[in-house]
């Protein structure tokens, strides 16, 4: 048992945390909330050089096999830097064809692109919600429901149908099957279908995981600076002890996390994990933004300070690929261990 | 003890039922915080005042119907359970409106008050600054003499309704060398459009401009617009404060109104077995029934020739804790109804599942996006009119005597 | 409209908080879950001269007729003071046999006596709970099941069953139907019967109030003087607000006691109240009693110190005739008044 | 990164086992904090050191296996889902023996660590006094310098154990002049049964005496019984300190068998569509799964040559923010396990229904009165080995950088 990331993982983790720091990545977000994709595809093509998306890729299509510890890693600086735009989705429908596999199909067609930043992907499935992220700005839609996976007309997926969501840098189109081409059928698109809601869900806890730490270091960096009453706010006592429950909320999400991850890429059965990382993940992103907006005071309930865009994006993934009550219900569902 | 109403007070509510049910429009106005919906709002408010609805507590010269505290909480019980708008005047009408009758002149209630109830003049707060937010004593806007009345200079912010309001009022330093900074504040009212003010709207949360940003420069105040004493404005702001966070802030008829739609949505959209989100309905309907309890607690209290404006507590009814310390009860009731806000939109959110996601103005929003928009709207409810942290320390130290600490 | 007691009904309150405070109840209480109801009886004996129990029993049996307000103002005070015995279950009692009225049956035999403090009676409902509180210590357990009403045998509720609780003061003893005598039959005892639970949880959540309000003021009285790094620990701000939130908690109990009182006074349903009530001022109570040991530190984590006595009892009565969650489904079988 | 275990490693746990399910009595022994109970645990502790179990840790030539941090853990989590006794020797095994090994002479070592192996010492610890709880550089409890040795005097309380234990461990003042309070404290060990030592033991919520006071006048304690050098007990104290409050203190096995045990309760006793139930033991699951990977995360860490004694933190999964300063991430782990102890017994007293009011010593308390025990014995978490309420200030303070405040 070794339960820690090795120099390399926290490295690639770092290198793009300073990659990212320097994109200007809440301006790309605000734009893509405003329509404009192009900053978000350019970081998103950054990303891709990096090597993110081909983390989600089967080396035969070009990516690096399928990784879910150093997914994590990557989502977690996802988060952390707000980065728009559907990459849960596009991992997910990457778990998803790889899983699959094919020659001269969809996998063949897509994977290597997803791998190389050229294709930006959205996904959804019914049984998870009724709408796919991104969909307008992304160049495929893919959808699984049951045994058959669709690939979404544009028309099924239309601009006038977009749904702004509370964190306006997620745009949501309704979306159901049949609007489109089937594409596979047949219980391995079910067994895949499977693995990749388990990796969005995965991913998802992993980008609030980031959302949270973030949120936490800009409170603490502003508590430590904002006086009144003559001290710095950070030295009264009820600022630090929400502070610390937050602290505590994250660093006990992120063992949930990697276990979740260790698993999802080991062949047993991930959900359990994967359901109590989404809970545990959601819930403590959402205190942190709860506790950031409280502790900025009205600078934190202004949409101009870029705070918002992780306050707003906190609450959306709450409910994003698996609810709080749906994840505990998930938990629940398999003996627990421990005799 | 009882919880009747007289046949004269069940006919005023149901008056005020059936001028509601015949007057509030079937759709919701655009929103409040947009050019468009002011302007809507600002009719609305107008309407009300023809029917004498929008100040019912103030007395009928000034357009109100003189009526007691409690009928003003039927009033508002009704009017949230008829999902009237919103009300575009409740600074002037809660906030500036105490203050004057405490401390106004005969000529300013004449001049003020009455366009205030029509809708004609809408006001707005301009109390904080960037540097003093609960801090109020570390205000630094200034009033500087000036024949016939005073300059202001300086810079307010979350300055709410500020981005298309006409007046506000606030507190500028008139007595930069007096001995403690609670004191040499001057309460003054200030025409947005006079020459010197720049309004910068800001956005809340959802991008919508709630509130803004003003510059002043140089901006002159005739000396018939100051309230009270020139130097007094601590005292003149705080005799009031209590309003702010208690009852007329935020009515127990908004939260028994959303408690009930929110049971209703519970009914309707949830499985009925799902008790983990029961429990949350029932708590939220179970803390609305309480503050509106603690309400009628409250104006009994005062009719009774209790303490006047002692708000939010429920320590009448059997002497508790709360029972000497009137201003500082508000604090308690500020805490409880902000918390409830946020918890009965969250609840609410949950509800709606993947739809809770939403946008208020995204075309599939549930209820017209009113939960989304509660939602955001619930979440300042901890951070102003004193952050709860504030309250706390009030609560902790006026109510309960605890040593006051370094904080 | 006037929701607010009068003077009498707070001087009554008031005097009888000024009995209880000089007949070391305190001592009564561990007396009493030692198994010497004598110190106890005694104190129930001076709460019937004051006139406490005579307010569940109607005038034509020697009370002063249902008086649900100034039941609620005594048994405040009954929890204030960690009275000891079965006074809600003797108050249910006497509310079901009073409804029930008679002549020369149980309501004449029982209610003087319980009006005039010679009887302490217990009483079971087993739709709400399978134990009688006290029965061993008491003159009379009465049970009402379905149509009918049962006196209780000593057998079925005899010393060896006694089934102590996490508060001492309470001893429980396992009954059922059927073990002892019936008194009477039919949809009156029904009825009767469903007065009585609701007259049981409104006291309930009015002695929870009580036991919330001394926890509250000891604890308040014990971190003004308890020094440590050289203040009083009282001056910490995350003390302050701990207290600052039970103070909350307990005001807005209080107005849902009062006002469920005034409902079961009068003739309508007052069933959705009582269980806001008992939901309210249970969890009060509760968070009163968790903040009071926290901040008492180990000194509150000790049986010697007479706080134990309302901390024990916090946690018993929470779950006392309907636990949170039985009176939450309560509170939402009704439909909700606010259009 | 993985979670597989080596065949070694699993070779041990199966050996545990094994051993465990012959060895653990099928029926809970009697209370610990009773003269019986206490006996009977001291020949519980006995059994473990036959079967070299009683400190794994530990080099062989104490009564160890010189097993590997991870082993330690595999080992408690088959102890609790064994069920075994509770640890009569966990004062001294957890507390006293990690100063011995940093501070102590091989003389001590050797003297000491064998007869705590075997229980037949059973160790208290003597921190606390009346005036000094969590502020323990106000200790005034007083070491005099004697002939070979030192004189204690003072009064010594919430000493765990001590009602029945046979010596003790604590700081003294010995130097009363340093020139600042946690300077001049000396840490000694001495005898509950020598002249001069009044044990007066304190019943806790329920009555039994899990802890005592000490009256000492003059109480001899050779030198041979100071850990460390005289005078710098503080530093010989906090040295050690994260282990009361991390991992050796509760065992996240402690909390996997417990949540596995509420699971099946939820499971044989709840009407399963009763979801708020349903999210209270989810979560309790969840949080015994988060403690346990923590605990994983930081034996790889120590095992990787990271920062030994590093207690709670997670932060080297992902380089984290409690990287730092690992005293202090130990605060993180004791405010986890402390609030999830009394979240899930809380649960387990709801799930019971009208049963969760019964006392351990109930005879229809269900599972022998394990539960009601266990709420006990949780609500003391929050309180000692350092209130959360300064655990959460050293968070605050020493791994978000917050400034020092008065408190």
């Amino acid at each position: 048992m070794r339960f820690l990331l090795d120099d390399e993982q926290r490295e690639f983790g770092r290198t793009l945390g300073r990659m990212l720091a320097a994109a200007d990545t809440p301006a790309a977000a605000r734009a893509w909330g405003a329509g404009d994709s192009g900053p978000g595809r350019a970081v998103w093509r950054r990303l891709a050089e990096a090597g993110v998306f081909g983390l989600a890729v089967p080396e035969k299509y070009g990516g690096a096999g399928f990784l879910p510890v150093e997914l994590v890693v990557s989502f977690v600086e996802l988060g952390r830097y707000a980065v728009p735009g559907p990459a849960v989705e596009t991992a997910a429908a990457a778990a998803l064809l790889g899983r699959l596999g094919d020659t001269g199909g969809p996998a063949e067609k897509w994977l290597p692109a997803v791998a190389a930043g050229d294709a930006v992907v959205s996904y959804a499935d019914p049984a998870c919600g009724p709408y796919a992220l991104d969909a307008t700005a992304a160049d495929a839609t893919f959808l699984a429901s049951g045994d058959t996976l669709w690939r979404l007309d544009r028309e099924g997926t239309a601009q006038p149908s977009v749904q702004p969501s509370i964190d306006p840098a997620r745009r949501l189109s309704r979306c159901e099957p049949g609007g489109g081409t089937a594409l596979a059928s047949g219980p391995a698109v079910r067994a895949a279908a499977a693995r990749a809601a388990d990796t969005a869900r995965l991913l998802t806890a992993a980008q609030a995981l980031g959302v949270g730490r973030r949120l936490l270091d800009d409170t603490v960096a502003y508590v430590k600076q904002r006086t009144q009453f003559g001290v710095a706010i950070g030295s009264f006592q009820a600022v630090k002890h929400r502070l610390a429950d937050v602290l505590v909320a994250l660093e006990f999400a992120e063992p949930l996390i990697y276990g979740a991850a260790v698993e999802l890429a080991g062949d047993g059965e991930a959900g359990t994990g994967i359901a109590m990382a989404k809970v545990a993940a959601g819930e403590a992103a959402y205190t942190a933004a709860r506790t950031a907006l409280q502790l900025h005071g009205a600078l934190g309930y202004t949409d101009e300070l870029d705070l918002s865009l992780w306050i707003r994006k906190a609450r959306a993934l709450r409910g994003a690929w698996g609810t709080p009550a749906e994840c505990r219900a998930r938990v629940l569902r398999s003996p627990v261990p421990g005799r | 003890m009882d919880l009747e109403l007289s046949p004269a007070d069940e006919e005023f509510r149901r008056e005020a039922r059936n001028w509601l049910a015949a007057h509030v429009p079937a759709v919701p106005l655009p929103s409040l915080e947009t050019a468009e919906g002011f302007a809507a709002h600002r009719e609305w408010e107008r309407a009300l005042h023809t029917g004498r609805w929008s100040a019912v507590t103030w007395p009928e010269e000034y357009g109100g119907r003189g009526a007691s505290a409690l009928r003003q909480l039927l009033f508002e019980e009704e009017y949230h359970a008829a999902r009237a708008p919103g009300r575009v005047s409740q600074n002037g009408i809660s906030l500036l409106a105490p203050t004057l009758f405490a401390h106004g002149t005969a000529e300013q209630l004449a001049r003020v008050l009455p366009p205030m109830a029509s809708g004609a003049t809408v006001w707005a707060q301009a109390w904080s600054e960037p540097g003093a937010g609960s801090d109020l004593a570390a205000l630094r806007s200034s009033a500087v003499r000036t024949a016939g009345g005073w300059l202001l200079r300086g810079h307010k912010t979350w300055s709410s309704r500020a981005a298309f309001a006409d007046r506000a009022f606030g507190l500028f330093r008139s007595h930069p060398g007096a001995d403690r900074p609670h004191r040499g504040l001057t309460y003054l009212m200030f025409d947005l459009a006079a020459p010197g003010v720049t309004v910068r709207p800001i956005g809340r949360l959802d991008g919508r401009p709630a509130f803004a940003e003003l510059f002043l420069d140089e901006v002159f105040v005739p000396d018939e617009d100051v309230i009270g004493e020139a130097g007094q404005g601590w005292r003149v702001a705080m005799s009031t404060a209590g309003d702010e966070r208690g009852l007329s802030l935020r009515s127990p008829g908004r939260f028994t109104a959303a408690a009930a739609r929110l049971a209703a949505l519970w009914r309707a959209a949830a499985d009925p077995s799902d008790t983990a989100l029961r429990d949350r309905v029932a708590d939220a309907v179970t803390g609305a029934r309480a503050y509106q309890l603690s309400a009628c607690a409250q104006v009994s209290r005062t009719a009774a020739g209790g303490m006047p404006g002692a708000a939010g507590g429920t320590a009448g009814t059997a002497g508790g804790t709360a029972g000497g310390a009137p201003g500082a009860a508000a604090s308690l009731t500020k805490v409880f109804w902000s918390e409830l806000d946020i918890a009965l939109h969250e609840t609410a959110l949950d509800l709606l599942g993947p739809y809770g996601e939403l946008a208020a103005d995204a075309g599939e929003a549930p209820d017209h996006g009113r939960w989304a928009d509660g939602w955001i709207f619930a979440l300042a409810g901890p951070v102003y009119a004193g952050t709860n942290e504030i309250q706390r320390d009030i609560i902790a130290e006026r109510l309960l005597g605890l040593p006051k600490g370094r904080r």
